[in-house]
């Protein structure tokens, strides 16, 4: 059985990994009331500069580091226009994944076709020797674990700490944290560049350890989909770090389906995820007041200390 | 005291807003131990000079002094750092965050620590500012609200604490209290900067007052020393025009009714209305008393029919069930609503005024063709109002946002009123209007009542309902006492009626 | 030190000139680009910009690009001024274009008169029906419509590849995934000959005056201003927001299906499986930079076509690859989204010293 | 017929505006243009399409330009593109997909003086030509050494769609495989895209999981060869020689090399001896053509493929030869027939040994 079922939740792991850093990363920027729609962007030039330097430099941590930095300069476009010249962020954030889907594919002009050896896998000592689980949960690349930590963290300090406190009143009540004496800019923007350099960091696992190539467009709609999964969490990192895995798992688990010869139009079992979200988004729309709770209330709201 | 060092000083401080000069080379200064009235009417510039205080707001010019030394830049954790704490009248609070939350953020990190917990019950036994760090803000009454940001600022230890309108939210008994802390702190030597319009609490309270009009100070005075008809005059810079009352015909049978109505609120954390009965009878200003939160909010959604009641027979005009209408239907029926919020409820703030003169006034007055707007009859409606209402305004093409709060209530009443409703339902009508625009407003609320119109009138405004209501109800926690004749009620009984106490002598005193 | 100051009231004269420091700043920015790529910067901008709208024909080509953006944009524009955030456009395209389309595959012998009308007609209630989803979903059991309508979305654009993979395949067509080619009496008519100027594009011209005289002049227009500028006040006035989430939502969907089925009976003659390259989405700024006004809508589509045709004609004539379109695109959308706050703020310059002096 | 005047006449003067631009194209060089379905980034098909168009650019360097549109969607766009390139003095123009057939078609009759070429179709006029690759020639090879190669009889195949296309090299393959090898079977996993790496490479997981250590595929990206190489099992490279992404995995490739093709037809075109046809190259032509041989690879097998390749050639050997049966075992190609160019060109059934159904 565990020949079996272990390959499928590794499978699932590598193709949540880019859902679970962009999902968290978006998750953090939306509780500070800021909607930034081009996730897609961001991830595709995190992608591409990792990729280029890892080609470049031979070095997995240099090649991580700048798919962050990428992200996070990507969007300090997005939070430049949306925070200092007060733009609708909706339209910005469409523009930016434009943006980024041109000046990727610019920038990855000489890189393709080039190939980068991938991350090396780490495991962790005594824990991987767990029979089936060991090689299940301990043994992964850095940037898996990077990403279970990043959720860790998050949750940690948006709940736990002061900063995520702040982070929280800003998205809330943005008249109030002003008055109060936050900057609501500077908190937001530090928000924004947080979740770019996440999304880049998604990118990156992309580009280095999923299918560690680069290819025009490699991200194919999965900036859409990170996007989803936080409404669908309602606004928790753990909860789109589970939303990733179920989407990762309906997706793989169609794929594995078909090995079997289970006989339904392609189309049809490429739509479960699809409808899945919609379904459970009926579900826990229901319970509309903890929805309520959890959603920033001033998001995608424009903020000037003069209004 | 006298010979005390000022506190505070504040030297030539000036403010401009696009349009408005909020702070014309104010001066002020403040000792400690004093309890200081910053006295105006609404727009004079109060606000704005103690959100520069604060560091909220940065002046255009101007020099601050703290303990006789310039200080050069003021952020608000500046503020909290120099010893100034500040209670704000729009609460700076998060709804979605716990009690403890919300003071955290308000206070310097250092002090928000694991012990904040049991400070804040501390402190809030210490004053008697009763306080449960867990609830969530939004499940709050505005009186508790209040106190978060009062404890909010003492357990910082401040030298000098702001308060902004802090009773207007409050019942009297609930500002005794208040009064008792804010003596208690001036005696430790804490100095108070006190803002209010309301005189009564000033010549109580305050022991020195400055009185702003138009953003400039105009005078300053020993409130003791002054009778509230003095300060009013120094406050308007002129006489005041108290509403006349006229002899009037009262229908004898009630022309719009509500009866035994029960209703669960629709909003999170709402007040149920239970078996509420209203007899609003043609030619009488009924008033309903309360402290905010009390079921107000969900009574006027009742009456307007933005939420309709479960049993639609429980409202009707005339003997006619219109319960089941909505507002549309309802001001076919004759009736007319002016809501609390101005902005965003009884006006669309973006839009012009003649498109709000549209919005509730399409039907009744006809401003519409085969289904598209009358743009040519709405803006002659809109100058109707504008001319009758005296509202200040270029022309109907601004909008409403644009327009000062008493000018743009004076739009809405007259937007109203012009449409001649049988019943006219208002929630708040003068809050946050300044006293000429109110005087006005309170007296064409007389004068519909003289034409026949029943009026119900809900309002926290003690005082106004005093002057303009001819009966008097009270609503706590979404019940509804029987009216009274308001000469037959003392200010005191209302007030413990409105706290929710029941005083036992004289119940039946003034039922009709 | 730049500092941004909120103007008393908006400026009128910015709303006209913010659009053209904002083709400026890209012209400048692009010359810039196009320098440090090695093209000539003035001929890469004719290339650009000119080149592509210097004939009759480049114009048609320009109004064709331009139906599906304009008449999505202006649809949306409804629902965002309701603050309805329907982002599903692709989508209701998608099944507008498939019930349009389907019904031609029904009659696929008739040469009626009224097939054409009526494909349009079954486009419009296609996507109305598929944007009736989601305000359904949110009016029960409000569910966050984002979400239910990007993902039906991608459900659309499943759908559309089943049916061409499979019952619609072209039975002559060796099995590819192409429906049967329309037969002309289900094509729009040509307006302009030797062009591919359709009917499509003075649908589009009608669109424009009526949905500024329905949303500027007609109550449901105003109830959707309304409602999306102040729901407490569309409450007061006694609007019913249900059905000004219907409203909204269905007009958007239908013009998106009408789109849809222009599409398909228009520039492409069958059904294929990518019948739009993402107008639904595209439509979204669109709709933003024409400041959600029909008029706006339309010369900002018109804009964003000819972005498209600069992108081909710098292909073939100076051999630029495809992506610098995209990056040249989004500066183009940033230089205007930006340009936007010249309109509602004043900008002022304000020197470090200075600053110190005013608040010390 | 007002209308269009008006409309005419309007367009006149405008285009009259702004007609200082044109005209000025008045080169000595032939001109070929190329429209691709995918960014030249790919590296896959439209990567090795780009190839043939530098090869045209080194082999006439002096007499011919070469320009390329690449990311053309299928629909309104792919029209307005080719007849962007056909009225731009282009004197050949090759439409490198599928999805271009009708477009191309139209415009042919548009430009009868432009010479056409259409990659993949069936459609052709007196100037247009289609050409393609007879790739399950390479499939059949590739068969014949993936039934030598694997140790678990289990071949895994990452397809795109279900058209004609990828289900004959389906079919090809296990046609060959088990011709070697009889208890070989193959399971396929449909991805619904042409080129999404991830979905791809976990497409190859999941048949790796269920015990495929040779994996096939007709997808554009090299993901699936390097999560070969990852998990230590059999691939074979798609379009071009992708051995640098899994030089331990690959066994060979499948190429398409359209080089010669690309040339000789602009020879044709110089020489004025150009003619439209329908070319379907295979081994003979060098359309299609093997990558090296892994050297893991045992000598008889690589002459055994060799030996099928030269076959091939010489006409020799067919890999539809019959008796061939279809899944529910009925034979399809009677012993001794070979299937025709008609039968395969819309193969639609899977023939015995395919795990699973066709997607309906």
């Amino acid at each position: 059985m565990s020949e079996l079922v272990v390959p499928v939740l590794l499978t699932i792991i590598t193709a949540s990994t880019p859902l679970v850093f962009a999902a968290a990363g978006e998750v953090v920027v939306e509780k500070s009331g800021v909607l930034n729609l081009g996730v897609e962007g961001m991830m595709i030039v995190g992608a591409v500069v990792a990729f280029a330097v890892g080609v470049k430099t031979e070095s997995a941590t240099l090649a991580i580091l700048s798919g962050a930095t990428g992200g996070m300069l990507t969007a300090f476009i997005f939070g430049f226009l949306t925070l200092r010249l007060l733009a609708n962020q909706v339209a910005t954030g469409l523009a930016l994944t434009i943006f980024g889907l041109g000046l990727s594919a610019l920038i990855g002009h000489g890189f393709v076709g080039k190939t980068f050896s991938g991350l090396p896998k780490i495991g962790i000592p005594l824990l991987e020797q767990i029979p089936v689980l060991g090689s299940l949960l301990f043994v992964h690349d850095i940037l898996v674990f990077l990403s279970v930590i990043a959720v860790f963290l998050i949750t940690y300090v948006l709940n736990k700490t002061r900063l995520g406190l702040i982070i929280r009143a800003v998205g809330e009540n943005h008249h109030a944290a002003h008055s109060i004496g936050y900057s609501v800019v500077w908190v937001r923007m530090g928000c924004i560049l947080f979740g770019g350099s996440m999304a880049g960091l998604g990118g990156a696992y992309l580009s280095l350890a999923y299918t560690p190539l680069w290819v025009e467009g490699m991200t194919a709609g999965r900036g859409w989909i990170a996007l989803a999964l936080v409404v669908f969490a309602s606004w928790r990192a753990w909860r789109a770090f589970f939303g990733a895995y179920l989407f990762g798992g309906i997706t793989i688990i169609q794929l594995h389906a078909q090995g079997f010869g289970v006989d339904i139009a392609s189309q049809f079992l490429s739509m479960l995820p699809y409808l899945a979200t919609i379904v459970v988004l009926v579900l826990i729309s229901n319970n509309s007041s903890r929805m309520m709770l959890n959603a920033p209330a001033d998001l995608g709201k424009s903020f000037h200390a003069s209004d | 005291m006298i010979d005390k060092k000022p506190i505070l000083e504040l030297l030539e401080i000036s403010k401009a807003y696009p349009g408005v000069i909020a702070n014309n080379r104010v001066n002020l200064e403040i000792k400690p131990g004093q309890i200081h009235a910053l006295l105006g009417e609404n727009g004079a510039g109060k606000s704005t000079l103690v959100k520069i205080i604060y560091g909220v707001q940065r002046c255009d010019s101007g020099k601050i002094k703290w303990e006789g030394s310039e200080v050069s830049q003021i952020t608000p954790q500046i503020a909290r750092k120099l010893g100034i704490g500040m209670v704000f009248q729009h609460f700076s609070l998060f709804d979605a965050m716990t009690v403890e939350e919300n003071i955290a953020l308000g206070i310097p990190a250092n002090l928000a620590n694991e012990n904040l917990y049991q400070n804040i019950i501390d402190i809030s036994e210490k004053y008697g500012l009763r306080l449960d760090p867990c609830r969530y803000v939004q499940t709050l009454s505005v009186g508790e609200r209040q106190r978060i940001e009062v404890v909010r600022c003492l357990i910082q230890n401040p030298k000098l604490l702001i308060m902004d309108e802090p009773t207007s939210v409050l019942t009297p008994q609930e500002v005794d209290k208040l009064f008792k802390t804010l003596r208690r702190l001036s005696t430790q030597g804490v100095a108070i900067l006190y803002i209010s319009h309301k005189l009564q609490e000033i010549i109580d309270l305050c022991h020195v007052a400055t009185i702003m009009r138009a953003g400039e100070v105009v005078d300053t005075c020993i409130p003791s020393e002054e009778s509230p008809r003095s300060m009013a005059e120094m406050m308007m810079g002129a006489n005041l025009m108290t509403p006349k009352k006229n002899e009037r015909m009262i229908s004898e049978k009630p022309y719009f009714c509500v009866n035994n109505l029960n209703h669960q609120s629709t909003m999170e954390n709402g007040i149920d209305l239970k078996d509420i009965t209203i007899q609003a009878h043609k030619g009488e200003i009924l008033g309903v008393a309360g402290i905010a939160g009390n079921g107000q909010n969900e009574l006027m959604e009742i009456l307007s029919g933005e939420v309709r009641a479960s049993d639609t027979s429980s409202v009707s005009i005339d003997q006619v069930s219109v319960g089941g209408l909505g507002p549309r239907k309802r001001r076919e029926n004759g009736m007319g609503f002016v809501p609390e919020e101005r902005l965003g409820h009884g006006a669309v703030p973006e839009m012009l005024l003649w498109e709000n003169a549209f919005l509730s006034g399409y039907q009744s007055m006809k401003l519409m063709f085969n289904g598209f707007m009358n743009v040519a009859k709405s803006r002659e409606y809109t100058e109707k109002i504008i001319s009758s209402f005296k509202v200040k305004t270029p022309n109907v093409n601004v909008t409403a946002n644009s327009l000062s709060g008493g000018n743009l209530q004076k739009f809405i009443f007259g937007r109203e009123i012009l449409q001649d409703p049988k019943v006219l339902i208002v929630f708040q009508p003068t809050w946050g209007v300044d006293a000429g625009s109110a005087a006005y407003i309170r007296q064409s609320l007389i004068n519909i009542a003289d034409r026949g119109a029943a009026v119900i009138v809900i309002s926290q405004d003690l005082e106004e309902l005093y002057e303009i209501s001819d009966k008097i109800s009270v609503i706590c926690e979404g019940n509804l006492t029987k009216p009274k004749i308001i000469e037959n009620i003392s200010v005191e009984h209302v007030g413990l009626l409105m706290a929710g106490i029941k005083p036992l002598e004289n119940d039946d005193l003034g039922d009709q | 030190m730049i500092r941004l100051e909120l103007r008393g009231q908006v400026s009128e004269r910015m709303v006209y000139c913010s659009p053209f420091f904002a083709v400026i700043m890209t012209l400048l920015s692009g010359m810039l680009i196009f320098s440090f790529l090695g093209v000539n910067p003035t001929q890469a901008i004719i290339t650009f910009f000119v080149e592509p709208i210097s004939s009759i024909d480049g114009i048609a080509e320009l109004c064709v690009k331009a139906t599906p953006l304009v008449l999505i944009a202006i649809g949306l524009s409804f629902c965002f001024k309701a603050n309805i955030w329907n982002i599903g456009a692709e989508g209701q395209l998608t099944i507008g274009a498939l019930a349009g389309g389907g019904l031609c595959l029904l009659f696929f012998n008739s040469s009626s008169q009224f097939l054409m009308p009526g494909m349009l007609i079954f486009g419009i209630l296609g996507g109305m029906a598929w944007a009736g989803i989601p305000a359904f979903l949110k009016i029960r059991f409000g569910t966050n419509e984002i979400l239910t309508s990007l993902m039906l979305t991608y459900i659309g654009l499943l759908i559309l590849s089943y049916l061409i993979h499979g019952p619609w395949k072209d039975p002559e067509g060796q099995n590819f995934p192409e429906s049967r080619l329309f037969q002309d009496a289900a094509l729009l008519p040509i307006i302009l000959d030797e062009t591919r100027l359709h009917l499509g594009w003075i649908i589009t011209l009608i669109c424009v005056p009526v949905a500024w005289m329905l949303m500027t002049y007609h109550l449901i227009g105003f109830q959707i201003r309304v409602m999306g500028m102040a729901p407490m006040a569309s409450n007061f006035a006694g609007f019913r927001g249900k059905n000004i989430i219907w409203i909204s939502f269905l007009i958007s969907g239908g013009l998106a299906g009408l789109a849809g089925t222009i599409e398909v009976a228009g520039p492409i003659g069958q059904i294929i499986p990518v019948i739009s390259p993402g107008y639904g989405f595209t439509a979204i700024i669109v709709a933003f930079l024409g400041r959600l006004h029909p008029i706006g809508c339309l010369l900002s589509g018109l804009l964003m076509a000819l972005t498209y045709l600069g992108g081909d004609n710098a292909q073939i004539e100076l051999n630029l690859p495809n992506a610098v379109t995209g990056v040249f695109q989004g500066m183009l959308l940033f230089f205007l989204l930006a340009s936007d706050v010249l309109v509602r703020y004043r900008i002022r310059i304000v020197s470090f010293k200075n600053k110190h002096r005013n608040i010390g | 017929m007002i209308l269009k005047r008006i409309v005419l006449g309007v367009f006149l003067i405008t285009g009259m505006l702004f007609n200082a631009a044109d005209g000025s194209a008045a080169e000595k060089k032939a001109k070929v243009g190329f429209v691709y379905v995918g960014p030249i980034g790919d590296h896959g098909w439209s990567y090795q399409h780009n190839v043939g168009r530098l090869a045209i650019a080194r082999t006439f360097s002096d007499k011919v330009k070469t320009t390329y549109v690449e990311s053309v969607p299928y629909g309104a766009d792919a029209t307005r593109v080719i007849t962007k390139l056909a009225r731009s003095g282009h004197d050949l123009i090759f439409t490198t997909s599928f999805g271009y057939m009708n477009p191309t078609l139209k415009i042919a009759k548009r430009f009868p003086k432009v010479k056409f070429e259409h990659a993949t179709g069936y459609k052709r006029s007196k100037n247009l030509a289609t050409y393609s690759g007879r790739f399950y020639e390479g499939r059949h090879v590739v068969g014949l050494i993936a039934g030598k190669m694997t140790k678990s009889n289990i071949l895994g195949y990452v397809a795109s769609y279900p058209i004609p296309e990828v289900i004959r090299g389906i079919n090809s393959t296990i046609i060959a495989a088990r011709s070697v090898n009889p208890k070989i079977k193959i399971k396929v996993v449909w991805v619904s895209t042409w080129f999404d790496p991830g979905k791809e490479a976990d497409a190859t997981k999941a048949l790796i999981a269920q015990g495929a250590d040779v994996i096939l595929q007709h997808t554009d990206s090299p993901a699936p060869l390097q999560q070969a190489q990852k998990n230590k099992v059999w691939a074979v490279g798609q379009a071009s020689d992708m051995v640098n992404f899994g030089p331990k995995a690959q066994l060979t490739a499948i190429i398409d090399d359209w080089n010669a093709y690309y040339i000789n037809r602009t020879k044709a075109m110089l020489e004025g001896t150009w003619k439209s046809q329908d070319t379907w190259g295979g081994f003979k032509s060098g359309m299609v053509k093997m990558a090296p041989y892994n050297k893991a690879i045992p000598a008889d097998v690589v002459a055994m493929a060799e030996k099928a390749k030269d076959g091939i050639i010489a006409g020799t050997v067919h890999p539809f030869t019959g008796p061939i049966k279809d899944q529910s075992g009925k034979i399809v190609i009677p012993a001794g027939k070979t299937a025709d160019d008609g039968m395969l060109l819309g193969m639609n059934f899977y023939v015995e040994g395919v795990d699973g159904t066709i997607p309906k």
